[in-house]
Protein backbone atom coordinates (compact mmCIF):
# COMPACT_ATOMS: atom_id res chain seq x y z
CA UNK A 1 0.00 0.00 0.00
CA UNK A 2 1.32 3.55 -0.85
CA UNK A 3 -1.07 6.52 -0.91
CA UNK A 4 -0.22 9.76 -1.66
CA UNK A 5 -2.73 12.82 -2.57
CA UNK A 6 -1.92 16.70 -2.13
CA UNK A 7 -5.30 18.18 -2.40
CA UNK A 8 -7.33 20.99 -1.20
CA UNK A 9 -9.87 18.47 0.49
CA UNK A 10 -9.65 17.56 4.34
CA UNK A 11 -8.75 14.24 4.81
CA UNK A 12 -10.01 11.13 7.24
CA UNK A 13 -6.99 10.48 9.28
CA UNK A 14 -9.16 7.79 10.78
CA UNK A 15 -9.67 5.71 7.77
CA UNK A 16 -6.18 6.23 7.03
CA UNK A 17 -4.73 4.27 10.34
CA UNK A 18 -7.77 2.03 9.95
CA UNK A 19 -6.57 0.49 6.39
CA UNK A 20 -2.71 0.38 7.47
CA UNK A 21 -4.31 -1.64 10.46
CA UNK A 22 -5.65 -4.09 8.25
CA UNK A 23 -2.61 -4.59 6.07
CA UNK A 24 -1.20 -7.38 9.21
CA UNK A 25 1.95 -5.60 9.88
CA UNK A 26 1.49 -5.48 14.21
CA UNK A 27 2.91 -1.95 13.85
CA UNK A 28 0.83 1.55 12.88
CA UNK A 29 2.83 4.65 13.66
CA UNK A 30 1.37 7.86 12.56
CA UNK A 31 1.59 11.52 12.19
CA UNK A 32 -0.99 14.31 11.86
CA UNK A 33 -0.34 18.49 11.22
CA UNK A 34 -2.71 21.12 12.31
CA UNK A 35 -3.04 24.43 11.79
CA UNK A 36 -2.02 26.43 14.90
CA UNK A 37 -4.07 29.65 15.76
CA UNK A 38 -0.86 31.36 17.43
CA UNK A 39 -0.53 34.93 17.33
CA UNK A 40 -3.78 35.55 16.29
CA UNK A 41 -3.74 33.96 12.50
CA UNK A 42 -6.85 33.89 11.44
CA UNK A 43 -6.31 32.01 7.69
CA UNK A 44 -3.20 30.58 6.26
CA UNK A 45 -2.86 29.89 2.66
CA UNK A 46 -0.23 26.96 1.54
CA UNK A 47 1.23 28.30 -1.94
CA UNK A 48 2.95 24.79 -3.44
CA UNK A 49 4.10 23.30 -6.53
CA UNK A 50 1.98 20.48 -7.85
CA UNK A 51 4.30 18.26 -9.60
CA UNK A 52 7.21 18.35 -7.84
CA UNK A 53 5.65 17.27 -4.98
CA UNK A 54 4.15 14.86 -6.04
CA UNK A 55 7.45 13.86 -7.92
CA UNK A 56 9.24 14.41 -4.67
CA UNK A 57 7.12 12.87 -2.04
CA UNK A 58 6.86 9.91 -4.70
CA UNK A 59 10.98 9.30 -4.40
CA UNK A 60 11.03 9.98 -0.60
CA UNK A 61 8.46 7.06 -0.42
CA UNK A 62 10.52 4.97 -2.16
CA UNK A 63 13.70 5.90 -0.40
CA UNK A 64 11.84 4.95 3.10
CA UNK A 65 10.52 1.56 1.21
CA UNK A 66 14.16 0.96 0.67
CA UNK A 67 15.25 1.68 4.09
CA UNK A 68 12.73 0.08 6.10
CA UNK A 69 10.48 -2.84 5.95
CA UNK A 70 6.92 -1.54 5.33
CA UNK A 71 4.01 -2.47 4.49
CA UNK A 72 2.05 0.62 3.94
CA UNK A 73 2.76 4.44 3.78
CA UNK A 74 0.24 7.16 3.35
CA UNK A 75 1.29 10.68 2.84
CA UNK A 76 -1.90 13.38 2.81
CA UNK A 77 -1.27 16.98 2.41
CA UNK A 78 -3.55 19.87 2.01
CA UNK A 79 -3.19 23.02 0.54
CA UNK A 80 -4.70 26.19 -0.45
CA UNK A 81 -6.69 28.26 2.23
CA UNK A 82 -7.14 26.59 5.93
CA UNK A 83 -7.95 27.84 9.14
CA UNK A 84 -6.43 26.90 12.49
CA UNK A 85 -7.46 23.55 13.48
CA UNK A 86 -7.88 21.99 10.27
CA UNK A 87 -5.96 19.21 9.62
CA UNK A 88 -2.89 19.93 7.53
CA UNK A 89 -0.55 16.87 7.15
CA UNK A 90 -1.24 13.14 7.52
CA UNK A 91 1.77 10.80 7.55
CA UNK A 92 0.84 6.18 8.03
CA UNK A 93 3.25 3.90 7.81
CA UNK A 94 2.83 0.44 8.61
CA UNK A 95 5.44 -2.79 9.68
CA UNK A 96 6.03 -5.40 11.10
CA UNK A 97 8.37 -3.67 13.42
CA UNK A 98 7.45 -1.02 15.55
CA UNK A 99 11.24 1.24 15.03
CA UNK A 100 10.75 0.69 11.54
CA UNK A 101 6.94 2.64 11.37
CA UNK A 102 8.05 4.82 14.17
CA UNK A 103 11.22 6.24 12.32
CA UNK A 104 9.74 6.19 8.35
CA UNK A 105 7.16 8.27 9.90
CA UNK A 106 9.50 11.00 11.54
CA UNK A 107 11.39 10.61 8.16
CA UNK A 108 8.87 11.11 5.86
CA UNK A 109 6.90 14.34 8.01
CA UNK A 110 10.65 15.48 9.14
CA UNK A 111 11.44 16.21 4.64
CA UNK A 112 7.57 17.58 4.12
CA UNK A 113 8.19 20.18 6.88
CA UNK A 114 11.33 21.04 5.80
CA UNK A 115 11.73 20.47 2.14
CA UNK A 116 8.19 19.97 0.11
CA UNK A 117 8.01 23.27 -2.33
CA UNK A 118 5.10 24.60 -0.05
CA UNK A 119 5.11 27.98 0.89
CA UNK A 120 3.34 29.67 3.99
CA UNK A 121 1.06 33.06 4.20
CA UNK A 122 -0.38 33.79 7.40
CA UNK A 123 -3.32 36.31 7.53
CA UNK A 124 -3.73 37.95 10.73
CA UNK A 125 -7.18 39.14 12.66
CA UNK A 126 -5.29 42.60 12.45
CA UNK A 127 -5.90 42.12 8.85
CA UNK A 128 -1.69 42.14 8.24
CA UNK A 129 -0.38 39.13 6.01
CA UNK A 130 3.19 37.32 5.78
CA UNK A 131 5.38 35.19 4.09
CA UNK A 132 6.62 32.52 6.48
CA UNK A 133 10.47 32.69 6.57
CA UNK A 134 12.24 29.27 6.68
CA UNK A 135 13.09 27.98 10.10
CA UNK A 136 16.77 26.94 10.31
CA UNK A 137 15.83 24.25 13.33
CA UNK A 138 13.73 22.46 10.42
CA UNK A 139 17.12 22.08 8.60
CA UNK A 140 18.60 20.30 12.01
CA UNK A 141 15.42 17.72 12.01
CA UNK A 142 16.41 16.72 8.78
CA UNK A 143 19.94 16.50 9.25
CA UNK A 144 19.56 13.20 11.04
CA UNK A 145 18.46 11.17 8.14
CA UNK A 146 21.36 11.92 5.74
CA UNK B 1 14.42 27.29 -31.15
CA UNK B 2 14.21 25.38 -27.46
CA UNK B 3 12.34 27.20 -24.91
CA UNK B 4 12.59 27.63 -20.91
CA UNK B 5 9.18 27.24 -19.05
CA UNK B 6 9.61 29.67 -16.03
CA UNK B 7 7.75 29.29 -12.76
CA UNK B 8 7.29 31.54 -9.67
CA UNK B 9 6.14 30.96 -6.52
CA UNK B 10 4.79 32.96 -2.96
CA UNK B 11 6.03 36.52 -3.27
CA UNK B 12 8.17 35.97 -6.17
CA UNK B 13 4.37 35.23 -8.21
CA UNK B 14 3.08 37.97 -6.18
CA UNK B 15 5.96 40.74 -7.43
CA UNK B 16 5.91 39.71 -10.49
CA UNK B 17 1.65 38.82 -10.75
CA UNK B 18 2.69 36.05 -13.39
CA UNK B 19 2.37 32.12 -12.44
CA UNK B 20 5.18 31.70 -15.04
CA UNK B 21 6.16 31.91 -18.56
CA UNK B 22 8.01 30.72 -21.19
CA UNK B 23 11.26 32.14 -22.76
CA UNK B 24 13.84 31.29 -25.36
CA UNK B 25 16.37 29.07 -23.99
CA UNK B 26 19.38 30.82 -22.92
CA UNK B 27 21.28 27.39 -23.60
CA UNK B 28 23.00 24.78 -21.50
CA UNK B 29 25.59 26.51 -20.71
CA UNK B 30 23.85 29.52 -18.60
CA UNK B 31 23.17 28.96 -15.32
CA UNK B 32 19.94 29.47 -13.10
CA UNK B 33 22.03 32.73 -11.66
CA UNK B 34 22.25 33.82 -15.16
CA UNK B 35 18.06 33.65 -15.86
CA UNK B 36 17.90 35.65 -12.33
CA UNK B 37 19.63 37.93 -13.86
CA UNK B 38 18.17 38.50 -17.46
CA UNK B 39 15.04 38.48 -15.57
CA UNK B 40 16.18 41.49 -12.86
CA UNK B 41 17.17 43.23 -15.84
CA UNK B 42 13.80 43.51 -16.83
CA UNK B 43 12.87 46.20 -13.68
CA UNK B 44 9.31 46.99 -12.17
CA UNK B 45 8.33 43.57 -10.76
CA UNK B 46 10.61 41.48 -11.90
CA UNK B 47 13.38 43.98 -10.37
CA UNK B 48 12.21 43.78 -7.31
CA UNK B 49 11.56 39.78 -7.38
CA UNK B 50 14.90 39.04 -8.44
CA UNK B 51 16.80 41.99 -6.52
CA UNK B 52 18.82 39.70 -4.05
CA UNK B 53 19.71 36.34 -5.96
CA UNK B 54 20.68 34.84 -2.27
CA UNK B 55 17.13 34.82 -0.84
CA UNK B 56 15.93 33.07 -4.40
CA UNK B 57 15.96 29.16 -4.33
CA UNK B 58 15.41 27.52 -7.52
CA UNK B 59 14.30 24.00 -8.77
CA UNK B 60 15.29 22.47 -12.71
CA UNK B 61 12.77 19.81 -13.77
CA UNK B 62 11.40 19.61 -10.19
CA UNK B 63 14.19 19.05 -8.41
CA UNK B 64 16.62 21.44 -6.05
CA UNK B 65 19.45 23.19 -7.66
CA UNK B 66 21.63 25.79 -6.53
CA UNK B 67 21.67 28.88 -8.24
CA UNK B 68 25.77 28.71 -10.20
CA UNK B 69 24.08 25.14 -11.22
CA UNK B 70 23.98 24.73 -15.44
CA UNK B 71 20.36 24.98 -17.04
CA UNK B 72 22.02 21.86 -19.09
CA UNK B 73 18.94 20.18 -20.93
CA UNK B 74 16.04 21.43 -18.14
CA UNK B 75 12.99 22.72 -19.46
CA UNK B 76 10.93 23.77 -16.33
CA UNK B 77 13.10 26.19 -14.26
CA UNK B 78 10.66 27.19 -10.71
CA UNK B 79 12.02 30.29 -8.68
CA UNK B 80 11.22 30.71 -5.25
CA UNK B 81 11.73 31.65 -1.81
CA UNK B 82 13.17 29.33 0.34
CA UNK B 83 10.90 26.87 1.11
CA UNK B 84 8.78 26.71 4.34
CA UNK B 85 7.76 23.19 4.07
CA UNK B 86 3.85 21.85 4.85
CA UNK C 1 -4.62 15.31 28.92
CA UNK C 2 -3.02 12.57 30.90
CA UNK C 3 -4.60 9.25 30.29
CA UNK C 4 -3.85 5.80 30.77
CA UNK C 5 -6.65 2.28 30.84
CA UNK C 6 -4.72 -1.38 31.07
CA UNK C 7 -8.05 -3.10 30.11
CA UNK C 8 -9.74 -6.42 28.72
CA UNK C 9 -11.94 -3.96 26.12
CA UNK C 10 -10.87 -3.04 22.80
CA UNK C 11 -10.34 0.79 22.17
CA UNK C 12 -11.49 3.62 19.79
CA UNK C 13 -7.82 4.47 18.51
CA UNK C 14 -9.75 7.46 16.41
CA UNK C 15 -11.92 8.99 19.00
CA UNK C 16 -8.22 9.38 21.03
CA UNK C 17 -6.63 11.32 18.21
CA UNK C 18 -9.17 13.00 17.36
CA UNK C 19 -9.12 13.92 21.27
CA UNK C 20 -5.56 14.88 20.92
CA UNK C 21 -5.99 17.45 17.69
CA UNK C 22 -8.36 19.05 19.66
CA UNK C 23 -5.89 20.03 22.19
CA UNK C 24 -4.57 22.96 19.87
CA UNK C 25 -0.70 22.09 19.62
CA UNK C 26 -0.20 21.62 16.06
CA UNK C 27 1.46 17.89 16.27
CA UNK C 28 -0.45 14.69 17.37
CA UNK C 29 1.85 11.66 17.09
CA UNK C 30 0.83 8.21 17.44
CA UNK C 31 1.99 4.10 17.51
CA UNK C 32 -1.27 1.56 17.23
CA UNK C 33 -0.16 -1.99 18.25
CA UNK C 34 -2.00 -5.28 16.36
CA UNK C 35 -1.64 -8.63 17.12
CA UNK C 36 0.21 -10.37 14.29
CA UNK C 37 -0.86 -13.60 13.49
CA UNK C 38 2.40 -15.07 13.14
CA UNK C 39 3.15 -19.22 12.49
CA UNK C 40 -0.91 -20.15 12.68
CA UNK C 41 -0.92 -18.15 15.68
CA UNK C 42 -4.71 -18.24 16.80
CA UNK C 43 -5.10 -16.54 20.45
CA UNK C 44 -3.14 -14.67 22.78
CA UNK C 45 -2.80 -14.10 26.21
CA UNK C 46 -1.50 -11.49 28.03
CA UNK C 47 -1.12 -11.76 31.40
CA UNK C 48 -0.33 -8.69 33.69
CA UNK C 49 0.58 -7.22 37.19
CA UNK C 50 -2.04 -4.63 37.24
CA UNK C 51 -1.39 -2.67 39.77
CA UNK C 52 2.38 -1.67 38.33
CA UNK C 53 1.41 -1.08 35.22
CA UNK C 54 -0.45 1.84 36.14
CA UNK C 55 1.86 2.73 38.48
CA UNK C 56 5.00 2.58 36.08
CA UNK C 57 2.86 3.74 32.98
CA UNK C 58 2.08 6.97 34.83
CA UNK C 59 5.50 7.33 36.26
CA UNK C 60 6.73 7.42 32.80
CA UNK C 61 4.51 9.85 31.76
CA UNK C 62 5.75 11.77 33.65
CA UNK C 63 9.27 11.71 33.14
CA UNK C 64 7.70 12.17 29.41
CA UNK C 65 6.04 15.52 30.09
CA UNK C 66 9.14 16.43 31.78
CA UNK C 67 11.13 15.67 28.52
CA UNK C 68 9.05 17.19 26.33
CA UNK C 69 6.76 20.23 25.66
CA UNK C 70 3.70 17.85 25.77
CA UNK C 71 -0.08 18.68 25.81
CA UNK C 72 -1.65 15.54 25.68
CA UNK C 73 -0.66 11.59 26.28
CA UNK C 74 -2.60 8.74 25.98
CA UNK C 75 -1.54 4.92 26.62
CA UNK C 76 -4.32 2.39 26.47
CA UNK C 77 -3.05 -1.29 26.78
CA UNK C 78 -5.51 -4.19 26.42
CA UNK C 79 -4.94 -7.48 28.55
CA UNK C 80 -6.53 -11.06 28.69
CA UNK C 81 -7.91 -13.00 25.65
CA UNK C 82 -6.65 -11.49 21.96
CA UNK C 83 -6.82 -12.86 18.23
CA UNK C 84 -4.46 -11.98 15.11
CA UNK C 85 -5.71 -8.49 14.06
CA UNK C 86 -7.26 -7.19 17.59
CA UNK C 87 -5.47 -3.96 18.40
CA UNK C 88 -3.34 -4.28 21.57
CA UNK C 89 -1.70 -1.18 22.49
CA UNK C 90 -2.22 2.51 21.49
CA UNK C 91 0.04 5.29 22.21
CA UNK C 92 -0.68 9.00 21.55
CA UNK C 93 1.10 12.55 22.00
CA UNK C 94 -0.03 16.22 21.52
CA UNK C 95 2.54 19.01 21.42
CA UNK C 96 3.43 21.70 19.89
CA UNK C 97 6.41 20.40 18.17
CA UNK C 98 6.36 17.38 15.82
CA UNK C 99 10.03 16.28 17.46
CA UNK C 100 8.48 16.35 20.60
CA UNK C 101 5.26 14.30 19.58
CA UNK C 102 6.89 11.63 17.71
CA UNK C 103 9.98 11.16 20.39
CA UNK C 104 7.61 10.93 23.27
CA UNK C 105 5.43 8.55 21.25
CA UNK C 106 8.77 6.44 20.28
CA UNK C 107 9.75 6.25 24.20
CA UNK C 108 6.67 5.67 25.28
CA UNK C 109 6.04 2.81 23.01
CA UNK C 110 9.66 1.40 23.57
CA UNK C 111 8.98 0.98 27.23
CA UNK C 112 5.79 -0.60 26.91
CA UNK C 113 7.00 -3.14 24.64
CA UNK C 114 10.03 -3.96 26.75
CA UNK C 115 9.97 -3.26 29.99
CA UNK C 116 5.53 -3.12 31.18
CA UNK C 117 5.24 -6.13 33.26
CA UNK C 118 3.22 -8.00 30.78
CA UNK C 119 3.80 -12.03 29.78
CA UNK C 120 2.37 -13.17 26.67
CA UNK C 121 1.22 -16.70 26.40
CA UNK C 122 0.55 -17.86 22.39
CA UNK C 123 -1.63 -20.54 21.49
CA UNK C 124 -1.41 -22.01 17.75
CA UNK C 125 -3.83 -23.86 15.63
CA UNK C 126 -2.06 -27.26 16.32
CA UNK C 127 -3.30 -26.83 20.07
CA UNK C 128 0.16 -26.17 21.18
CA UNK C 129 0.67 -23.16 23.63
CA UNK C 130 3.88 -21.42 24.91
CA UNK C 131 5.13 -18.36 27.35
CA UNK C 132 6.77 -15.88 24.72
CA UNK C 133 10.36 -15.46 25.94
CA UNK C 134 12.18 -12.11 26.10
CA UNK C 135 14.04 -10.47 23.43
CA UNK C 136 16.94 -9.05 23.47
CA UNK C 137 16.54 -6.44 20.38
CA UNK C 138 13.96 -4.83 22.66
CA UNK C 139 16.53 -4.17 25.05
CA UNK C 140 18.22 -2.45 22.49
CA UNK C 141 15.83 -0.64 21.70
CA UNK C 142 15.29 1.00 25.22
CA UNK C 143 18.67 1.86 25.61
CA UNK C 144 17.92 4.81 23.70
CA UNK C 145 16.38 6.39 26.02
CA UNK C 146 19.58 6.28 28.42
CA UNK D 1 4.01 -10.20 62.87
CA UNK D 2 4.34 -8.47 60.10
CA UNK D 3 3.64 -10.26 56.46
CA UNK D 4 4.54 -10.15 52.84
CA UNK D 5 2.48 -10.61 49.88
CA UNK D 6 3.61 -12.43 47.11
CA UNK D 7 2.10 -12.43 44.03
CA UNK D 8 3.10 -14.90 40.76
CA UNK D 9 2.63 -14.38 37.09
CA UNK D 10 3.23 -16.09 34.15
CA UNK D 11 4.52 -19.41 33.72
CA UNK D 12 5.22 -18.94 37.83
CA UNK D 13 1.80 -18.69 38.33
CA UNK D 14 0.83 -22.02 36.17
CA UNK D 15 3.79 -24.23 38.32
CA UNK D 16 2.56 -23.02 41.59
CA UNK D 17 -1.07 -23.04 41.19
CA UNK D 18 -1.83 -19.52 43.26
CA UNK D 19 -1.65 -15.82 41.89
CA UNK D 20 -0.47 -14.85 44.99
CA UNK D 21 -0.30 -16.08 49.08
CA UNK D 22 0.80 -13.98 52.26
CA UNK D 23 3.59 -15.26 54.13
CA UNK D 24 5.75 -14.12 57.36
CA UNK D 25 8.10 -11.60 56.58
CA UNK D 26 11.36 -12.51 56.55
CA UNK D 27 12.99 -9.58 57.85
CA UNK D 28 14.13 -6.71 56.59
CA UNK D 29 17.83 -7.87 55.73
CA UNK D 30 16.56 -11.40 53.81
CA UNK D 31 16.67 -10.61 50.28
CA UNK D 32 14.50 -11.10 46.99
CA UNK D 33 16.51 -14.66 46.25
CA UNK D 34 16.64 -15.70 50.01
CA UNK D 35 12.39 -15.95 49.73
CA UNK D 36 12.86 -17.73 46.13
CA UNK D 37 15.21 -20.37 48.02
CA UNK D 38 12.79 -20.49 51.01
CA UNK D 39 9.76 -20.98 48.30
CA UNK D 40 11.62 -23.50 46.47
CA UNK D 41 12.73 -25.63 49.64
CA UNK D 42 8.63 -26.12 49.49
CA UNK D 43 9.42 -28.71 46.26
CA UNK D 44 6.71 -29.56 44.02
CA UNK D 45 5.03 -26.45 41.91
CA UNK D 46 6.82 -24.15 43.96
CA UNK D 47 10.27 -26.33 43.54
CA UNK D 48 9.77 -26.39 39.79
CA UNK D 49 8.99 -22.94 39.43
CA UNK D 50 12.05 -21.35 41.55
CA UNK D 51 14.88 -23.87 40.36
CA UNK D 52 16.36 -21.57 38.48
CA UNK D 53 16.55 -18.60 40.08
CA UNK D 54 18.58 -16.89 36.93
CA UNK D 55 15.22 -17.52 35.14
CA UNK D 56 13.44 -15.21 37.23
CA UNK D 57 12.68 -11.33 37.62
CA UNK D 58 11.25 -9.64 40.94
CA UNK D 59 9.42 -6.50 41.75
CA UNK D 60 9.20 -5.01 44.92
CA UNK D 61 6.18 -2.83 45.59
CA UNK D 62 5.68 -2.36 42.14
CA UNK D 63 9.26 -1.73 41.14
CA UNK D 64 11.87 -3.70 39.36
CA UNK D 65 14.45 -5.17 41.97
CA UNK D 66 17.32 -7.30 41.45
CA UNK D 67 17.52 -10.86 42.99
CA UNK D 68 20.05 -9.96 45.51
CA UNK D 69 18.33 -7.01 46.81
CA UNK D 70 17.33 -7.12 50.09
CA UNK D 71 13.21 -6.36 51.43
CA UNK D 72 13.85 -3.81 53.60
CA UNK D 73 10.67 -2.34 54.44
CA UNK D 74 8.97 -3.91 51.22
CA UNK D 75 5.35 -5.27 51.45
CA UNK D 76 4.56 -6.82 47.98
CA UNK D 77 7.05 -9.21 46.04
CA UNK D 78 6.20 -10.23 43.03
CA UNK D 79 8.28 -13.29 41.25
CA UNK D 80 7.83 -13.64 37.59
CA UNK D 81 10.05 -14.58 34.37
CA UNK D 82 11.82 -11.93 32.21
CA UNK D 83 8.75 -9.54 31.09
CA UNK D 84 7.66 -9.48 27.60
CA UNK D 85 6.26 -6.34 26.91
CA UNK D 86 2.87 -5.53 25.47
Amino acid sequence: MRRIAVSEADFDAAAEIAALEALGGGAVASFTGIVRGDDGLETFRLDHYPAMTEMQVGRLMDDALARWPLLGVVVLHRVGVMRPGDRIVFVGTASSHRGAALESCAFLIDWLKTSAPFWKKESFADGSARWVEACAADDAALARWT
Amino acid sequence: MSTLSLLYFAWVREAIGLDGETIEHPGPDASVADVVALLAARGGGYGQAFAEPERLRAALDQRFVRLSDPLGSGRELALFPPVTGG
